[in-house]
């Protein structure tokens, strides 16, 4: 099993989502983030004071796959997540030991 | 008529009806944030349904000719069809209904808080709508109508003082947030589980309007601009700061630190406790009402967790508790100055006064309390008042209004340009 | 000169002044967090531009004697340089400028709710003066301006009834708001992508003050504190009430839930509704009108999906829909009891005045959107009135602002001890 | 007695009221979200401490028959003991008495925003009732005691102009708040680290509370329902709306963008400068005073950059600076026409007023100044001001009211449905 | 050493916590999180439009262990958050490098 | 490559962005995250009732990297994090399989 962690912009949330759902991923996990990269964030301005926000929103998705479909599910993610502008994100993957199905307790691909 | 004294009272209708968005905010901002919007809703829809009854009969069953024993009005004013000219003392009729109506409103709302993120909400509307009709038409007659001594029995008939209602809108509400929160049982988890505040500063924010709109509760029941409408202006003022401080003493005493749900906790239980002295005190007796308000309500609101009721927003011991004791400490700080007549144990009054306030405290206390009850049981037999235990773990707003309070993530909200754009993708082999 | 009917003007005008501020909050909360800034400025900014205009010509423009056919006053009024003693019937001149003031702020509010979250605040800016100038003015003195028949050609000429303003600001705006949803073209995203109100409290708090402002809009309209005034009080509370339960019921039957939104926007759709009739209606038949509007103003949201234009906050839906159903009701349920006059179909009246009426609609309705469709295009031709796609999707707060509106994570805000340490740290080796 | 005029002077007392829970917002909307609620308590505290001296002796020493000099009044009126029908001009004393009470509070209330964050809420507690003893009821007394040439040494005797308090509550609440702030220090992080508002839509909320019930403080310091009060309401509102415009055109010069919180402060920047002038000049010199006052401010609030002192809401560069400007200008602008008398530079009335003017800003503004730092110190010496650094870090909420402002989170705030249940676990070995 | 990752209710966190104390867990992060699945989320209306909520909140439980008490950890978890009903969430585990305290500098297991 | 997580202070999050930037780490993303350890939390009070807050605020920061800079990274990270106080958090690292730059679609190395 492995697990493919995916670093993307807000907006392309739903792309990602819908293209994981249509490959025949059933479940991911998101969370809020804030990256900070060559991206440049913006400035703000409180009665004349500069506030320079560096971390720009990202969302964090997690999907947990067999060992075969990793490749394909980074594949998958960098296509729906890219727009070709700075700041689209990263993907990365590390193997896991185990996955268990908490309603269950089932192990492995069957926790999936 | 006299325009000034119609400037004032319309001033003062509209100042109360924003009590009730006032109130609606106080309250939901001390639910949890997944079920504030029930609470929103609760009170509001006292506004619409009783603002309703009221023209159709509730003006009429509090403010009309006595129908006997200073129970109940008739039903002559049913309707509200009064000439543009048709006066009630020195202002348009419309305009004493209205500010009046205001009061009814308030007084179902109040009761809300004591069954917070748990009634069905279509019990909830029907209960509102009996209530004011059971209860609260009634016991307005019962305080707020004078007609020579042929009046409501507890205001005109027996000569209990109640300037604005410490005894028909808060020992009322009260007793009755009390009966409802019996029915209804306590929220799962409670009083194991903590429950926190979701947004004190808009509890700031409603404590803010309602003392707003309290100063036309309280001097607009002068019915009047004049000297005895600014005496109960300044006693709003003056015992509602004093229980504000009394509160946050007592906090930082008790418990280490003053806190600010404490101090608006203490503003609210002050004008409470004015409420029905407004119009019988001077300052200085204000003054006193407001810090022994503040303290004793300080002190009321933990009663739930020894006899555990779960009151969930203390109405009854801000409400019960503090219009009752502002509705008592009249027999002691009554003075003939201000009210033109009775005084008060303190100003040499001896005892007689307080015995007509406890007569009437106990009998809308009493009355209120059982009516309720059965009501609220009534109601629960048969279509059932209370939303089931997942719902409430999900939150009634959700299930019960299907929307959520809050979307505050700037960056992830909605607005997904290209959400719309098809990517092609290899198909997973088994899928 | 009447001091309680002046107490009851300058008590009016703050109160309709609060209405814009509430109005921001209450379109503010609708937005999405990343726009709802922007949302407040856009409704604020009427308050500083309409008022300078309004001194320096657009009260004389309104409200001097009209320079022909009624249809525009001429500029004798302009700077408002009035003596102290000057009346207005029976109050300060000053005090009826400053109550027709708030009427032309609120109007031109209205309007952005139809364009949020892509309007170019400059061109914003422009279009409020010209709007104010070409539309408002004008049309203020149709339908307000009287002067024994040779006042304004509407309300003074024709004879429709429009109390407070359901044809000047309602469908006025309400027609202003298509014509600029239209000339802005939609968001990024709508209709497909879903978009829900970031923070449903503050709506409520926004209709709140509306509701208890609007008592100012309407009631302060008798210009006087008398009968009338309280006729147009109660009329206004119990259609609101009305309406908020007629939008919560069509929404139980279609939905399946009452909603927090709802019942707000049922109560201003009820406000819009008896904003024109408050004036010629009795209780009972501000109840009906109340009742109709909230569920016609229900269904009429949903318009905009089936013709594809983005009235992002529903301003044609409650205002131009809602004002229009209350101008019209008034030629069923008009009351000579109320008005002095003239009586509706129900009342004996006949059609006449409904005829009267659809003129009043028809006409301020036409203009106000042909006008301001010319304006809206002029100003996108020449500055350009919406801001770039990917600004809008990031959201136009930080980018026409530079500003966000919440930073709510107490933890981790500011206050960083420390954080000017200086750390000794080994280099990257290929850095 | 003038029940027009009382009608109106209640509905300022209870406008003016709600300034300060409107402050609270606007300045709390300002803080971070780890110091809102210490800075709401901050603003109530006040309105108890306040009221309850007021009472005791405050009214007294400053509306009471002058002890000598016009400095301070004497202390017959001690405990607000008046009788029903005693009146101060037209209306009951204790209206009169009510509506300068509420000025005393705001006053205090203002300089919070120059602590924020920092300041041990016992020592602020004791402070407000030290210094609405030492600096506000004497000021009061000069500016705003009138007795026929015996009153207060500046309004009275002197003939400066100060028609509502731009002296007396802004120069005198802004001097204050430097003095404060100098006697506390800077933030820990300050200017270094960037802190933000953390709640702007509640800025822009208070900010129009504010608006609201600044109807009330200036235009019902005409103590009557006259053409005077007229002027001074329309004087607010163009003023307010002027500098609004002007503050966020600079914003749009010198910053590229124009801010909600930008506009927020022109108006209070504007209201403050009116503030004086409202009884004084005529619409277009309020427009030219709103306007100055706007950009002024726009630029003296960077002043504590350069100067390096934390004044970490802006009082002195909007409320000093503001109020001063404001009473300065009624050198150029006042009108015979307004004041019956006094004409400024530009209506040919020469420097004279100016000059008088000069003298009521310096004495007011040197006065609060010096005593505040004596006071300030004072306590800092005997029970400390400020809080640990670590506490500022943590936040002051927390640790000084053990409460936490927002608890937003739907979905994860409690009701957690079996959290009682018991779980077998197994033993870990070294456990 | 080892990660073990938990996405559980929210509501079950509680248990969560009181069962890994139970067991002898000194510390954990939480992270909130949502997440898409079996478990079918709501329908939201505003104005008469519909709002499909198909993000579920959940709470991401990390606790770094020892090796040897990784699989009972596991079924702590599991066990805790449990009630049966789908959406219960997944609990999975990886392999650690280096674990460092950073009050202390300490290293592998004497970090914990 | 692997992947350095910590666990910190939120108020040192500064800090530690500046340190790493000055060690040449060009990115970095950051989760809202609340611990649970030695380190207590506060009491609250509401109306005289009591409540508990034992999850404490930190910010959980990640950073991809080559193998080779990882032990530096931790080092960088606990010099910047540390404050010597109870609380100041863990840093772990796993190594990764693949890295992904969504933009481009490089990957390892050239995908920092
Ligand atoms: N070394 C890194 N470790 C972890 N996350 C990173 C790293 N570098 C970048 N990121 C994440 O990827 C996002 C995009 O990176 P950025 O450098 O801005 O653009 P790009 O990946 O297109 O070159 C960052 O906002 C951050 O969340
Ligand atoms: N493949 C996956 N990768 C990562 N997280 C997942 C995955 N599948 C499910 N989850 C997480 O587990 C939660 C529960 O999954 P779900 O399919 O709804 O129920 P169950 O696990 O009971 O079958 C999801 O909300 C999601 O957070
Ligand atoms: N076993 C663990 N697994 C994951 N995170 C942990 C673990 N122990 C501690 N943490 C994290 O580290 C933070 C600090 O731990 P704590 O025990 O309070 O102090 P210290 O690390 O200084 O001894 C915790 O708040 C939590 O976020």
């Amino acid at each position: 099993m492995k697990l493919v962690t995916a670093i993307i912009k807000p907006f392309k949330l739903d792309d990602v989502k819908a293209a994981l759902e249509a490959y025949g991923v059933r479940g991911l996990t998101v969370t809020e983030a804030s990256g900070y990269g060559r991206q440049r964030g913006h400035t703000e301005v409180y009665r004349g004071a500069e506030y320079n926000v560096d971390l720009i929103p990202k969302m964090r998705v997690e999907v947990v796959c067999e060992d075969e479909d990793a490749a394909d599910i980074i594949d998958v993610v960098v296509k729906a997540a890219q727009t070709g502008k700075i700041g689209d994100g990263k993907v990365w993957s590390v193997p896991l030991e185990t996955v268990v199905r908490v309603r269950t307790g089932e192990r492995g691909p069957d926790a999936l | 008529m006299n325009t000034g004294d119609t400037a004032w009272v319309l001033a003062s209708s509209a100042l109360v009806l924003l009590m009730t968005p006032g109130l609606a905010l106080f309250y939901g901002g001390m639910t949890r944030a997944k079920s504030v919007l029930n609470m929103l809703m609760m009170c509001w829809t006292c506004i619409g349904v009783v603002s309703v009854l009221w023209v159709l009969y509730g003006y009429s069953l509090a403010f009309s000719t006595d129908a006997g024993g200073g129970l109940i009005g008739d039903l002559t004013a049913a309707g509200l069809r009064f000439d543009l000219e048709a006066l009630s003392g020195t202002i348009p009729v419309l305009a004493f209904a209205a500010f009046q109506l205001m009061f009814a409103i308030i007084t179902a709302a109040l009761i809300s808080g004591a069954v917070a993120d748990r009634a069905k909400f279509g019990a909830w509307v029907v209960f509102v709508g009996v209530w004011a009709t059971l209860v609260y038409f009634p016991v307005a007659h019962w305080v707020f109508f004078f007609d020579d001594g042929n009046g409501g029995w507890i205001g005109d008939r027996l000569g209990a003082l109640d300037f604005a209602g410490g005894t028909a809108v808060h020992v009322n509400a009260g007793a009755a947030a009390l009966a409802l929160a019996l029915v209804l049982g306590r929220r799962v988890g409670w009083p194991k589980e903590q429950m926190r505040p979701h947004n004190l500063p808009i509890v700031l924010l409603g404590a803010g309007l309602l003392w707003f709109g309290w100063f036309g509760f309280n001097a607009g029941s002068a019915v009047a601009a004049n000297g005895l409408a600014a005496t109960a202006f300044m006693d709003t003022q003056v015992a509602t700061a004093a229980a504000a401080l009394s509160w946050i003493l007592v906090e930082k005493l008790r418990n280490g630190h003053a806190t600010t749900l404490g101090l608006a906790s203490g503003a609210i239980a002050g004008l409470v406790a004015i409420t029905p002295a407004a119009g019988s005190v001077e300052p200085l007796g204000a003054i006193a009402i407001g810090a022994i308000a503040g303290a004793v309500c300080a002190y009321a609101i933990s009663l739930k967790y020894r006899l555990r009721y779960d009151d969930s927003l203390d109405v009854v011991g801000v409400h019960l508790v503090g219009g009752a004791v502002g509705a008592l400490l009249i027999g002691f700080f009554a003075t003939e100055a201000v009210t033109g007549g009775a005084n008060g144990l303190f100003y040499g009054g001896g005892l007689t006064q307080l015995g007509l306030q406890a007569v009437a405290v106990a009998a809308v206390g009493a009355y209120s309390f059982v009516l309720t009850y059965v009501i609220g049981k009534v109601i629960d037999w048969t279509m059932g008042f209370r939303i089931h235990e997942e719902d409430e773990v999900q939150g009634i707003d959700v299930v019960a209004h299907a929307e959520t309070a809050y979307d505050l993530d700037a960056a992830h909200s909605g607005g997904f340009a290209g959400a719309i754009r098809r990517v092609e993708v290899p198909k997973k082999v088994d899928a």
